[in-house]
Parts: C-alpha cells; sequence; structure tokens
C-alpha cells in the first residue's frame, strides 16, 4: 500500500523536475499506455477473454478525442471524458459478436476488427482541424488544446499521470465488489454462473466497457499529449503486442500494466536513444518478450511482488 | 577525385562545436536514411577541413522508425535537450507532419532532404531540397503528354491524404489543364492484391500508368503488369522513388524503353561538379553501407547549402535564432544537381525544388531524355510568387 | 411440485430424454439409472442448460422453460455441477456471495444467510479461505452452500457424492438430507452412491436409456428386478 | 529386483505451497492389487501422478523392474509398462472415442492395436456403441469409461487407477471388479484407489492408508476389515 | 461481363495464397495447439533466402529447397526450443508468444537485409497461358493447385494416418497425450516442420507473386487467420475455400469505386461475418471450447 502511494508520489512529484524534456514526453506515453494495459489485463485476468483490439480502440479515443477539440470548445476534461464513453461504448458493440466466443477465437475475433480499424483509420485518418465529419483537410495541423493546468509538457505528465491513477482505480475498485465476484464466477465457469443467477452476457459486456472506457480515455490523452496522431501508430501488431507486454507485466496487478507501459514506450526509447539498431532493438524485444513469456508466468509483477513476499518473510 | 568541402583547408576543426540534427526513418517500411546519412559524410568532411571557421559540426542523427509518437521524442530530445541551431538532412515521412509545430515554436529551422507528404512542403521551418511527389508527379505526367501521347493517365497511389491523395489530386488538377483525362487510384498501402490495381487501370481504360509509389509496391505493379504483358499496353511513367541504383537489377530487359522516371535531382553518373563531389565525398567519408540515392544527393545538397550558410556568418554569433535567420536569408543557390535556384525565404511554405529532368530505362541503366523542365502547376501560383519577390525570377 | 410432461432431448442421433412424463412431489427424490442414461440432461434441462425438443416444465405454475438460466436461478433454482466448480481465487463467503449478489434482499438478511449456511455446511472457519485451498469435500460443501444461501425453492444436485470418502459421505447425508427441514427447498439428487440415496431419498426414479424404467418409493424401486438388471447388479445392490 | 515391480521407495513430492507427499515407499508386485486408502487431500491422486510423470519427484525414487522413472517424461514411463489413470475422467475430449481408443495405442503395431482396442471394447460394451461420438460429449460415467479403457488398450504390466468408480453405475463398478480380478490373474500389478473401501478391500491383495501425505498404515486388508479402527483414524484426523 | 472474370481470375491468385497461409496455421494449430503468429516472419525469411540464392547464382532448385529448409529449420527451432516450454500455457498466451519469434525473425531480417528495391522471379514466371485475356502464369497454377492439393492432402493426412491422429490428440490435450504414451516431441517436430515446410512455400509464392517485401509478408499472417477462421481453425477444407473468398471478394471490390479504397477490409469483414453466422444457433450456454 505505501509502496504504490510512494511510486505514484514520485513519479508525480519527483520525476518531471530531473529527466530531460524527451523523457518527460516518453514516460506521458507509457502512463498513457498503462492506462490501455490495465483495461486488457483486467478483461484478462478477470475473464479470461482476450482483447487484441486495444491500440485500435486508443487510436478510436484518439480520434474522437481530437474531433471534439476541433469541433467544439469544451473543456479537456469534458471532451476526455465523452471521448472515454463513447469509446466505451464502441468496446462494448464491439464485444458483442465476441460475447459468446472465448479464448484463441475472441481474440482473433478482436484481431480481425483491429485489422480493419488499421484500414479504416488509415482511409480517413485523423482530424486534424479541416471540415466536414472527418475533420481533415490537406493542411498543417490546427491547435490541439491542452488542460489549462497542464499546457507545458511536464504539467501534462504529471496530468495524466494523476488520470492513470484515477482510471486504475475505478478499475480496481470492480474486484471487491459484486462484478469482481460475478467475474471470477464466470471466468471459472459461465455455466456455474448463470445457475448461481449471474447475468453472465452483462458482466462480460460490462468488463470489455469498462476497458474500452480506458482504452478511450488512454487515447484522449494521447492526442493531448502528441497533439496529433497518425494512422500508421495503431496497426493490428501493436495490439498483439500491448497484450503481450500485459501478460509479460503481470495480469490483474496495476504494477502489471506499468511494467507493460514501461516496455512498450520507454524501452524501445532506451534502445534508441544508446545507439542500438532499430532492427537490432526488435531482435532484442523480441527475444525479451518470447524469455518474459516462458520464464515468468505471473508475469514480471508477480515475480516482484513474489521477490517481496520472500523478503518480507525473512525480515520476519 | 579529391573532396571539397566548407574551406577545404585540409585542417581538423577543434574549436566548440555547433550541434545540428538530423532525423531519419529507417524500419519497415523504408530506409529513408539517405538524406542523413550524406549530409554525416558532408559533415565529416567540413570538420577534416577547418570546420565552421573553425568549428567543428557535431552532428546528431535520430532514427524515428517511422513511429510519429518517437518521431515526436526525438525532435524534442533535438530541439529542446540537445540545443540543435537547426536540423539538416531530414529524411522521414512521419515525422515532419507531427513536429512541423514544434519547429515553429521552437524558431528551429528543418532544411530537409527526404520529403514526400504535404506537411514537408507547406511549413514555415521545412525546406526540402528534394522535390516530392507532387512535382515530379506532374514533371512524369508532363513529359507523358508531350511526348508519349498520354490522354487518359492513371495515377495509382497510396490513400493517404498527405501523400498518395494530395499529389494525385494535383496530377489530376494539371491533367485538366492541359484537357486530357486522369484518374486517381488510391490503395491501401497494406493492400496485399496489386493484380486487382493493375486490372482496375486496365478497366479504367486509360492509356498511360503513373506510379505514384515508394519503389517497393511500384515494383510489384511492374511485375504484374510484366506478367500480364502490359509494358505496352500502357505508357509507364513515375516520379522519382524508381530512379534508385537498385532498381535497374530488379527490372529485367522486359522493361527497356518502356519505363520512364522523372528525376529530381542530377542523374547519378553526372559530370557535373556538385555530383562528382558528392561521389568523392561519399567515397571518402560515407560508410560502406550508405545507400548513394537521389535522397543521398539531397542531403548533400541541404548540407552544403547549411555549410555555406554558416561560413558567411560570425562564427561567435552562431546560435539559434542567427541560423534561423540566416538560412531564411538563403536566395538563389544553384547547383548542377539542381534544375533551379535553391532559395528559403521568410515564407509559410517552401517548394525551391519543382523542375526536374525525364530519365528512361534502357540497356540496364536510366539515360536522360529530357533535360530540365519545369512544371505547370497552380499549386506552384504561391512558390513563382516567393520566386518573383525574391527576384528569381521575373 | 415439479411437473414435466412429454420432455423428449436429442443430441444427434442420440435420445437422451425419450417423453418423460412425471410428477414430482417429495421433498427428497433420488435419481439414478446406468451411465449415460439422461440424469444429468433431466437436470440440464430443468436449469435451462440444454434445450429439449419438445415438452413442458411446470414447477408451482411457473413454466421453467420460458425463462433463462440466470433467471431461473434467481427465482429460486439451485443446481451443482456433476465436475466441482467453485471460483479458486474468491474466498469461500465470497463464493457463496455470488448467489446473495443475485437476490434481492438487503445487505444485513444477506450476511446472516451466509453465517447460517456456513454453520450448517460446518465452513464457518473457512468462510475466508480462497477457495484454491480447499480439499474436494470443502469445494462440494462450499458448492452446496452457494446452492443453498438465497434461499431456493428447488435444489438439483448431480453425483455431490463423488470423489468423497465414506465418512465424508455421512456428512453429506446429514447436510442433504435436512434442506427441506433448514431452507424449505424440494431436493433432486443424483448420485450412484445407492446407499446415500436410500437413506435420504423417500421417493427415487429409475432412468435407463431416456426412459423411466421405475419411479416409486425407494426400497421397492431398489427392489425391482428391472433396475437390477439395468443399474444394481447383484452384489452391490442387495 | 524382480522383473515387472513397482517399487516406490521414500518418495517426497512438493508442490510450491506444501508438501503433498513425505518419504513414500511402497511397492506393486505383478499379479497383485494393492489398493491406497486416505481421506480427501491424502495425497493419492499426487502419488499417481509423480509415478506417471506428471508432477515432479522432489526426494526418493520411484522405478519399475530396476528401471527408474524420475525424470521420465509422461510417454516414455507408459512405453516402460506403467500406465495411470487420473483422477476425473480424462479424455482426449475433441476426438471421437474409437480415436480416443487409437490414441492410446500408439506404441502397438496395426494388428496389435486392433486386437488391444477390441479388447477394450469387449470390457465396455456400452462405448462400443458410441464409437462415432466426440468424447467430450459423453456423460461423466461414459467418459470414465473410455479413461479406463484407453488405460486397458495400451496392455500395462502395471496399471494405476484413481477413483476407479467415480461416476459409475454400480452395475459397471461390479463388472470391473471382475476386470480387475481377470488382470491381476494375466500377472498384472494394479494400485487401485477407490472411495467404495470395501469393495477396494474386497479383491486387493495388499493396503497402504494414507493420510496428509504419508502412509499411517500398511498391511493386509483382512487387518483393517477386523481393526475398523485404523481407517476411520485415517479419516477423522483430517 | 468479361471484366468480371478478369477479376475471378485475379482473385483466386491472391485467395489461393490466403489459403495457403491459413492452411499452415491450421495444420500446424490442429497438431500442436499452437497458433503461430511468427508463420509470415518465417514466411518472409524463406522468402529473402531463395532470393538470396538465386541472386548468388545458384541453380532455380537449389533456391526453393533452400527456401523450404529455411521455413522448415526456423519452425522447428521454435518448436523445439520454445513451444514445449510453453505447452501448458493458455492457447492465447502460446499464441502472443509467437509474436516475439515473429519480432525476432522480422528484426534479423531487415537487419541482414537492407530494403532495397527486390524482386522474385522464378522460371515459370516466363511461362503462361491466356485465359479470357489474361495471362496466368505457371507460377500463379502452381500456387492454385498447391493450395487445393496441400488442403486434400493434409486433411488425408490428419484423418487417416495414424501420425494424423496422433496430432489430433495432442493438439487436444496434450498433457493426457503423453499421459497415454504419445511421443508427443517426435510427433509435434513433425508437425512444425510440416507447418514450417508450407510456410516457406507460402513465402515463395508471395514473395513471387505478390511483393518481396518482409514487412509485408510478415504481416500477411493477418488475413491469413481471416482464412483460417472461415475454417474456424479447424477445416482445411472451409479454409480453403474461404481464403479464396476472401481474394475473390478483395478482386471484385476493385469494381465499385467508392469501395475500392476499402478492399483490404475484406478479410477481416468476412472473417466476422463468419464467426457471426457460425454461432448463429449456440446459446451462451456452455463455453465454447477453444
Ligand atoms: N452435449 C451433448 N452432445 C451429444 N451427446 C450428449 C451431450 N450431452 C449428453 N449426451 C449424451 O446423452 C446421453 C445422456 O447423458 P447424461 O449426461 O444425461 O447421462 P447421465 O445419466 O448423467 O450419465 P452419468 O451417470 O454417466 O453421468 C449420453 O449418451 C451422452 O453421451
Ligand atoms: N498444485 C497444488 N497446489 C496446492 N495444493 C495442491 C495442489 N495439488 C493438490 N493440492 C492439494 O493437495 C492435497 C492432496 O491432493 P490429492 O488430490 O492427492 O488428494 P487425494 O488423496 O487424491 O484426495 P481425493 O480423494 O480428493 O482425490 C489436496 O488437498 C489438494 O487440494
Ligand atoms: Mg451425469
Ligand atoms: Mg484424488
Amino acid at each position: 500500500m505505501y509502496a504504490t502511494f510512494g511510486f505514484v508520489a514520485i513519479c508525480i512529484l519527483v520525476l518531471p523536475l530531473i529527466i530531460d524534456s524527451i523523457w518527460v514526453k516518453v514516460l506521458t506515453s507509457a502512463a498513457i499506455f498503462t492506462l490501455a494495459a490495465y483495461g486488457v489485463s483486467l478483461l484478462y485476468s478477470h475473464l479470461g477473454l482476450v482483447n487484441l483490439s486495444q491500440v485500435a480502440l486508443v487510436g478510436a479515443g484518439g480520434w474522437i478525442m481530437l474531433r471534439l477539440n476541433y469541433a467544439a470548445d469544451f473543456p479537456f476534461e469534458v471532451n476526455l471524458l465523452i471521448s472515454a464513453v463513447i469509446t466505451a461504448f464502441i468496446g462494448m458493440v464491439l464485444a458483442l459478436p465476441a460475447i459468446r466466443m472465448k479464448g484463441l477465437y475472441l481474440a482473433l475475433i478482436t484481431l480481425m476488427i483491429a485489422g480493419g480499424f488499421q484500414i479504416i483509420l488509415s482511409a480517413i485518418q485523423f482530424p486534424n482541424g479541416g471540415s466536414g465529419f472527418f475533420g481533415v483537410a490537406l493542411q498543417s495541423p490546427g491547435e490541439m488544446r491542452r488542460p489549462v493546468i497542464a499546457e507545458s509538457d511536464t504539467a501534462y505528465l504529471r496530468y495524466s499521470i494523476v488520470i492513470v491513477v484515477f482510471g486504475i482505480m475505478l478499475a480496481a475498485a470492480h474486484k471487491f465488489s459484486r462484478p469482481g465476484r460475478a467475474w471470477a464466477m464466470i471466468r471459472k465457469s459461465e455455466a456455474n454462473a448463470m445457475a448461481a443467477g449471474v447475468n453472465v452476457t452483462f458482466y462480460k459486456l460490462w468488463c470489455f466497457t469498462l476497458s474500452g472506457f480506458l482504452a478511450g480515455t488512454a487515447g484522449g490523452l494521447l492526442a493531448g499529449a502528441l497533439k496529433i496522431l497518425d494512422a500508421k501508430s495503431f496497426p493490428a501488431g501493436e495490439s498483439i503486442l500491448l497484450f503481450a507486454l500485459a501478460i509479460v507485466g503481470g495480469v490483474g496487478h496495476w504494477m502489471g500494466a506499468v511494467i507493460a507501459g514501461f516496455l512498450y514506450r520507454v524501452l524501445p526509447a532506451i534502445f534508441n536513444n544508446i545507439g542500438i539498431d532499430a532492427d537490432l532493438s526488435l531482435v532484442i524485444f523480441g527475444a525479451a518478450l518470447l524469455h518474459a513469456i516462458m520464464t515468468a508466468p505471473n508475469g514480471i509483477a508477480g515475480q516482484i511482488s513474489t521477490l517481496f513476499q520472500a523478503w518480507g518473510r525473512q525480515n520476519k | 577525385a579529391e573532396p571539397e568541402c566548407g574551406l577545404n583547408t585540409g585542417e581538423k576543426a577543434t574549436g566548440e562545436p555547433i550541434v545540428v540534427g538530423g532525423i531519419n526513418g529507417n524500419a519497415p517500411p523504408g530506409d529513408f536514411s539517405g538524406g542523413t546519412d550524406a549530409a554525416a559524410a558532408y559533415f565529416h568532411c567540413v570538420n577534416d577541413n577547418g570546420g565552421i571557421n573553425g568549428r567543428p559540426i557535431k552532428y546528431i542523427v535520430e532514427n524515428d522508425q517511422w513511429n510519429p509518437e518517437l518521431a515526436a521524442q526525438v525532435a524534442t530530445k533535438l530541439v529542446k535537450d540537445d540545443g540543435v541551431v537547426a536540423l539538416v538532412g531530414n529524411g522521414s515521412v512521419v515525422s515532419m507532419a507531427v513536429n512541423a509545430k514544434l519547429y515553429k515554436d521552437e524558431d528551429v529551422m528543418a532544411m530537409a532532404s527526404a520529403c514526400a507528404i504535404s506537411d514537408c512542403y507547406e511549413n514555415s521551418n521545412i525546406v526540402s531540397s528534394n522535390q516530392g511527389p507532387l512535382p515530379s508527379g506532374i514533371g512524369a505526367l508532363k513529359f507523358a503528354v508531350e511526348e508519349l501521347g498520354t490522354e487518359h493517365a492513371a495515377c495509382i497511389g497510396f490513400n493517404i491524404p498527405n501523400n498518395g491523395g494530395w499529389a494525385c489530386d494535383w496530377a489530376g488538377k494539371y491533367m485538366e489543364s492541359v484537357g486530357k483525362k486522369s484518374t486517381a487510384l488510391l490503395m491501401d498501402p497494406s493492400a496485399v492484391d496489386l493484380n486487382s490495381v493493375y486490372l482496375q487501370a486496365l478497366a479504367e481504360g486509360v492509356d498511360t500508368i503513373m506510379l505514384m509509389l515508394p519503389a517497393g509496391p511500384a515494383l510489384g505493379i511492374l511485375k504484374v503488369a510484366e506478367e500480364q504483358d502490359g509494358g505496352d499496353t500502357f505508357k509507364w511513367i513515375s516520379p522519382t522513388p524508381l530512379y534508385d541504383p537498385t532498381i535497374p537489377a530488379a527490372l529485367g530487359d522486359y522493361w527497356d524503353n518502356k519505363l520512364y522516371v522523372n528525376i529530381e535531382l542530377g542523374p547519378f553518373n553526372s559530370d557535373g561538379p556538385d555530383n562528382q563531389n558528392w561521389i568523392a565525398v561519399m567515397d571518402k567519408y560515407g560508410e560502406k553501407e550508405d545507400r548513394r540515392d537521389t535522397f543521398s544527393q539531397s542531403g548533400y545538397l541541404s548540407a552544403k547549402f547549411f555549410v555555406e550558410t554558416l561560413l558567411k556568418m560570425d562564427s561567435a554569433e552562431i546560435n539559434r535564432t542567427n541560423v534561423t535567420k540566416a538560412i531564411k536569408g538563403i536566395s538563389g543557390l544553384t547547383s548542377d544537381l539542381l534544375c533551379g535556384p535553391y532559395y528559403v525565404g521568410d515564407f509559410d511554405r517552401h517548394m525551391p525544388n519543382h523542375a526536374g529532368r525525364m530519365v528512361v530505362y534502357s540497356e540496364n541503366e536510366f539515360k536522360v531524355v529530357r533535360d530540365c523542365y519545369d512544371i505547370d502547376s497552380s499549386y506552384l501560383e504561391p512558390i513563382r510568387e516567393q520566386e518573383r519577390q525574391l527576384r528569381l525570377i521575373q | 411440485m415439479i411437473k414435466i410432461s412429454d420432455l423428449t432431448v436429442h443430441f444427434g442421433g442420440v435420445v437422451a430424454l425419450d417423453n418423460i412424463t412425471v410428477d414430482i412431489q417429495d421433498d427428497i427424490v433420488g435419481v439414478i439409472g446406468p451411465n449415460g442414461a439422461g440424469k444429468t440432461t433431466l437436470i440440464n434441462v430443468l436449469s435451462g442448460f440444454v434445450l429439449p425438443d419438445s415438452g413442458a416444465i411446470d414447477v408451482e405454475g411457473v413454466d421453467l422453460l420460458s425463462l433463462a438460466p440466470h433467471r431461473r436461478a434467481r427465482w429460486g433454482l439451485a443446481r451443482s455441477f456433476q465436475k466441482v466448480q467453485t471460483a479458486d481465487n474468491l474466498s469461500v463467503a465470497d463464493n457463496i456471495w455470488v448467489s446473495l449478489d443475485t437476490s434481492a434482499s438487503i445487505g444485513m438478511r444477506k450476511s446472516a444467510a451466509l453465517n447460517r449456511v456456513l454453520e450448517y455446511v460446518g465452513l464457518v472457519d473457512m468462510a475466508n479461505v480462497p477457495a484454491a485451498m480447499l480439499n474436494p469435500c470443502q469445494r462440494r460443501m462450499t458448492e452446496l452452500a452457494r446452492c443453498l444461501v438465497a434461499s431456493p425453492r428447488i435444489v438439483l444436485l448431480d453425483e455431490p457424492g463423488g470423489g468423497l470418502s465414506e465418512c465424508e459421505v455421512d456428512r453429506l447425508r446429514y447436510v442433504i438430507g435436512n434442506i427441506k427441514a433448514n431452507f424449505g427447498a424440494q431436493v433432486l439428487l443424483i448420485d450412484h452412491d445407492v446407499e446415500l440415496i436410500r437413506s435420504v431419498c423417500s421417493k427415487t426414479m429409475v432412468l435407463d436409456f431416456g426412459e423411466i424404467i421405475a419411479y416409486g418409493p425407494t426400497e421397492t424401486v431398489l427392489q425391482d428386478e428391472n433396475v437390477k438388471a439395468a443399474y444394481l447388479g447383484t452384489e452391490i445392490g442387495t | 529386483m524382480k522383473a515387472g515391480v513397482l517399487d516406490i521407495s521414500d518418495l517426497t513430492v512438493l508442490t510450491p505451497e506444501r508438501t503433498v507427499l513425505e518419504e513414500i515407499s511402497m511397492t506393486v508386485e505383478p499379479g497383485k492389487i494393492v489398493s491406497v486408502l486416505g481421506p480427501n487431500g491424502a495425497g493419492k491422486s499426487e502419488l499417481v501422478l509423480a509415478i506417471a510423470g506428471q508432477m515432479a519427484i522432489a526426494e526418493g525414487s520411484v522405478s519399475i523392474g530396476g528401471t527408474s522413472l524420475a525424470d521420465k517424461r509422461p510417454e516414455k514411463i507408459r512405453a516402460l509398462g506403467v500406465a495411470a489413470v487420473p483422477e476425473g475422467h480424462q479424455v482426449l475430449s475433441k476426438l471421437t472415442v474409437h480415436d480416443n481408443l487409437q490414441a492410446a495405442g500408439s506404441m502397438h503395431s496395426r494388428k496389435e492395436l486392433a486386437d488391444a482396442v477390441e479388447g477394450a471394447y469387449a470390457v465396455f460394451p456400452e462405448i462400443r456403441r458410441l464409437e462415432n461420438q466426440r468424447a467430450g460429449m459423453l456423460s461423466g460415467g461414459q467418459q470414465q469409461m473410455v479413461a479406463l479403457a484407453q488405460a486397458m488398450v495400451c496392455q500395462p504390466k502395471i496399471l494405476l487407477v484413481d477413483e476407479m468408480s467415480l461416476g459409475l453405475a454400480p452395475i459397471i463398478i461390479e463388472r470391473l471388479m471382475n476386470v480387475l480380478v481377470k488382470l491381476r490373474e494375466r500377472g498384472i500389478g494394479i494400485l487401485l484407489i477407490e472411495q467404495f473401501t470395501h469393495l477396494a478391500l474386497g479383491i486387493s491383495d495388499y493396503s497402504y492408508v494414507l493420510n496428509r501425505g504419508r502412509i499411517v498404515f500398511s498391511g493386509y486388508p483382512k487387518e483393517l476389515n477386523e481393526n475398523p479402527g485404523i481407517l476411520h483414524e485415517a479419516y477423522l484426523t483430517v | 461481363m468479361k471484366i468480371y472474370a478478369l477479376f475471378l481470375i485475379s482473385g483466386l491468385a491472391v485467395g489461393s495464397l490466403y489459403a495457403l497461409g491459413g492452411i499452415g496455421l491450421v495444420v500446424l494449430r490442429r497438431a500442436t495447439g499452437f497458433l503461430n503468429f511468427a508463420y509470415g516472419a518465417i514466411a518472409a525469411a524463406s522468402a529473402m533466402i531463395c532470393w538470396q540464392f538465386i541472386d548468388w547464382g545458384f541453380a532455380g532448385p537449389v533456391s526453393w529447397l533452400m527456401s523450404i529448409l529455411t521455413g522448415v529449420a526456423l519452425s522447428v527451432f521454435f518448436g523445439r526450443f520454445f513451444a514445449s516450454g510453453l505447452a501448458w500455457r493458455e492457447p492465447v498466451v502460446k499464441a502472443v508468444a509467437t509474436l516475439g519469434f515473429a519480432l525476432i525473425i522480422l528484426g534479423l531480417i531487415s537487419f541482414i537485409w537492407d530494403d532495397a528495391a527486390r524482386k522474385l522471379v522464378l522460371p515459370t514466371d516466363k511461362i503462361g497461358f491466356r485465359l479470357m485475356e489474361v495471362r496466368i502464369t505457371v507460377t500463379r497454377v502452381i500456387a492454385f493447385g498447391a493450395s487445393l492439393l496441400i488442403a486434400l492432402g493434409m486433411i488425408l493426412y490428419l484423418e487417416k494416418t495414424k501420425t494424423g491422429l496422433l496430432m489430433r490428440a495432442l493438439a487436444n490435450n496434450r498433457a493426457h497425450s503423453a499421459l497415454i504414451g504419445i511421443p508427443i516431441l517426435r510427433v509435434e517436430t513433425i508437425a512444425w516442420a510440416l507447418s514450417g515446410a508450407l510456410a516457406g512455400f507460402t513465402g515463395m509464392m508471395f514473395g513471387d507473386l505478390v511483393r518481396l517485401d518482409p514487412t509485408i509478408i510478415t504481416f500477411m499472417v493477418i488475413p491469413a487467420i481471416a482464412a483460417a477462421i472461415c475454417g474456424r481453425l479447424e477445416s482445411l477444407f472451409l479454409t480453403f475455400i474461404g481464403g479464396l473468398s476472401i481474394g475473390v471478394a478483395e478482386a471484385m471490390l476493385t469494381l465499385v469505386k467508392t469501395a475500392a479504397p476499402f478492399r483490404s477490409l475484406v478479410p477481416f469483414v468476412v472473417a466476422v461475418l463468419v464467426i457471426l453466422w457460425m454461432q448463429r444457433k449456440q446459446r451462451l450456454v456452455f463455453q465454447t471450447e477453444d
């Protein structure tokens, strides 16, 4: 508990002061994708459902955020909330065909959806302040507003971390209440859950919706961070990668999502920064991914907590 | 031949380094590092030859790996953390769109070399020495209309608004202006089935096909065409991407005298002094695996113009503000690699290079069939206005 | 009070239930029969997991077949499965709470109901232990507790005695035998442990190839020659 | 060491949380039925899994006819003639019943396999009828028959059966007891874990009682029959 | 009318590549339970090796053989050293683990071969005949014929041979298969090798018929998965049909001007529709097994 607070406090207060501006940007992205990864991890740890379209949903959230930004003068927070809610709705609708599927099938249907998103996005592009429904014009992008209190990169990093923490807390709170119990029962056996009176469809959709909500929030934050989004950033392969990293980080624990966000955004930046060839860093990344999946069944977060427990026992 | 760089003193520069940045995109789906590689070689040569009045250039190159987020990060690093005075040799598709605003806000100029999207030509702080698909494509069309008798051309491009959409759109306007027809056939970049694109052109009844595509997919379509024996069914034209030293080996005899390519800079084998010097610099200072393509020529050119500009400045007063001002002051520089003058000026868009040459693929190499000619496009109206202001044309 | 009429279930070529018509009135009714006779299928139809090809089920005036499975559960139909199903990462209490979550009563009543049922099945000490730590018998008991906690009207049990040792079956016998008295629910019990059936069921139904070959007071049924031939054999039944 | 004897000495098996088996020593000789009794969670199932190579052995040795089985892969152990039927109706659920049996005889030649499968069908005629059904669709008891048939197809020297009668109708159990006796006559050694104690004791030559991972009694069934206190004590001190 | 025929023939050609990819995926999946996201990367490596050997001046058959061998080697390498360590994980985790392998291969390929423009030419490209004014090369005929024959061959292999049976058993439940004495390592290795050979062949055809671009070939695994979904990851015949239909639909859409830029959506739309259709009768009762 204290460790959690300490970690968050360091991230918000200390980190932004001591790092270069490139790392401010990198960490902002990492924090944002932590939230998206937590959504994936939520679905997987509670229901064993696999979502291979999370990055596509982040893209959807970002699209809506940009669209709103140019279309309406609402404050950033209102736009963010609307993006998150609409993305949650999209997540739910996409889950409808998938709701009776489990395991690999479900994973693949979400992957197909991500593949479709990729093509639609690259055809319609992200709004850049143009007119019309799509808001795309052959022009340099307009002004993407940030929250008044977080105009600078550093302030925006702090702002993002706070939102991410709230998002994670919102989702984590489910675990200890009625949906958490229902999810656990569904995960064990849908038949059994139904026999216990649980509305399986509803709770599955709820989890998808929640995960979509987190993805949408992440997308909105990302739009604010980068100010312009690119269709190339949200291909199907990235969604698979984010899921893989959520597994490597460790599902079901906020730390796992933080590790996933770190691996997804900070590690490549480090590789790039120390001048490792982009191709070779792909090799290293792939090898690390494979290694982690094989050796850490509960993810790196699981290993860390085992370590802490052992350490705690020793100290007793 | 010995390369000639900067002051050409033969002495190593030892003063306080001048920090210059460059961003390239080198990861699948393409290697755009030719520009920064050549700039690096040229700067190296300058540093060995007296530097900028004694001060060496410290050239920091970052790879955005075609990732917009990474592009924003590395640009921030260069501009904010490393404090570069300017960016030179940039070659990246994603980075320009993402970073144009940063460059403007931070008042830093990017003298790019390998641009392919509209954002690169329509911003105040970016100027590129290559043409990009729009002028090069229109140049190819102009040749086709005038020399090959084209009546109806298909523009095959990627369905990306600021790339294929932009270029094919303006190509269409050009065709209209000369009373000919054109059809844009845009495809998804990840589209697998190139055969259908070819058949689509067949169905449209065009007589000319312009491949507004990177070399890889363009070759794919050529291969389909070869299989269908379509080499003579259509006239085949393309902007610069197919002008690359590795292409002849991939084309084969079938395409002899059938494929016409517009080139944005000089022919690789030209005897012009700048082209020869580019070869000499690359031979001596380049890495073995550096690509020697149009982007490389372009990177050389950006670096050379940049150095010439710095050399005219008081070396103690080289800082970002002054360098930006000096770059914006560039006007009327010339080179045998370019068909027209090179200039920057304080404008909200830049496209100094818009006249090119036409080559045809023949006997395993490209032969020039038409030397320097400019294009006619209303896109250039603001550009011509700039040139008039700078008194480069009447 | 369960009225089944003309119930038929096919699985491809297999006739799992063949035109069954029966009135089940007694408090605890046993269902026995050879493997594959259709016992589990009967429970699946009652609880909504298998849709019958034809037939009707009327329970206390309610047309059961028109309800979705989880609605039947909320209506008061609880069941256990042939394979024990407890959610391993939930505590025993939380496993039971899942049923309470879906019932309408208020929080305090719920905890009272929880405590009562934990005491009844003998898991008071284990309430906060994760189900992963339980042995099979305790899992069975957790499952039974989950079935009983939300005041069910009907409880369907599928081989609850499978895999339990003889001592444990004694405890199970007590738990099942007193459901009516303590919770007021009618019980349908499938098991292959004839002793268990004999000791708790007042009436027993015997299925074979999807048909009811005998239905009556347990002792009578167990003496039936047909039942002996089809199910009991010579040694164990007697 | 006599040929074909399954010898277990000082076997210890650990899970990350706890010790499941501690210094277990026992022997199963060809032509003998050895029963292992004990309450739920005593570690009987783990014993079977450890011998079959599905759980890591921490200490001690397991060997057949002098060949060590420790650290051997399950399929190797099967090839050495030790066949295990684990608890809980384990079958290849997506394959048909017939393919289940065929797959279990991968070590046989075509001719041998046909005979072996015939032999298994002879023991369980009720699954021959279901030859082309997917095993996962069978009733619980039918799946148990398939699992037992799979072990028979491989014609082992030593057969390990966990919870043999789980989910089976009494008439089938009775038949199975006769089959075990026949197998014993053919010189096969059998380690039997069975919930109905009296049945197990009725046919076994030697018995072990396990509790909390340790052997608390070993001796002839007669002793247990005469002195039920031993068993009761074991069952009650869970 | 003629133009439809043109697109039909063209679509069949690409469709047979999707089908080939899908079949390779389904074979491995049915034999080992792995859905191999690295399938495309293995194909890409094989195609590059083929090009390299041709470029070095080796005779055609040597290059083809090397290409197939590369597929087999990479596939078996993963199967032997990584797959067995992952055997007990859930299918999805296994699948994403193969993504790691895909990244490694893709990184290595891009490192070894810079992205100069290349073209893979097989001798069969030069021979062809005309059908309704479309010239059809022998390579295309081979790709179509091979996918049909391979689909049929694999159906027979899995259904009728002993190894085929053991493969199905293994994919269904590996632990239980080991317990009943199936030599799992041997059977698995055969399966990985088979699927690797298919990947090698697919890669070569893809590099020849579509584009010799490692990234494009690597990610063709996604539309190939769409084809596999049409066969419920089970049926080779339906996968074959699915692949062809996707190819044809994609080609035909070219004729609808407004839809043409979205042609690449076809695999995904088809896959989603097939899944919806498959579950039309299914009630939310017992969980669908994978
Ligand atoms: N989903 C299904 N698909 C196909 N056949 C099925 C399915 N479920 C059950 N069956 C068949 O229906 C018949 C009845 O099965 P059921 O499970 O009701 O038997 P049971 O009486 O419960 O047997 P047991 O005592 O062995 O549990 C069996 O022959 C079984 O193979
Ligand atoms: N992986 C594991 N981690 C922790 N505990 C385990 C694990 N596997 C089994 N156990 C526990 O070890 C104990 C011994 O289990 P085992 O299944 O061998 O008992 P058993 O004697 O066969 O009893 P049963 O009659 O239930 O089959 C049980 O309490 C079981 O819950
Ligand atoms: Mg049953
Ligand atoms: Mg057991």
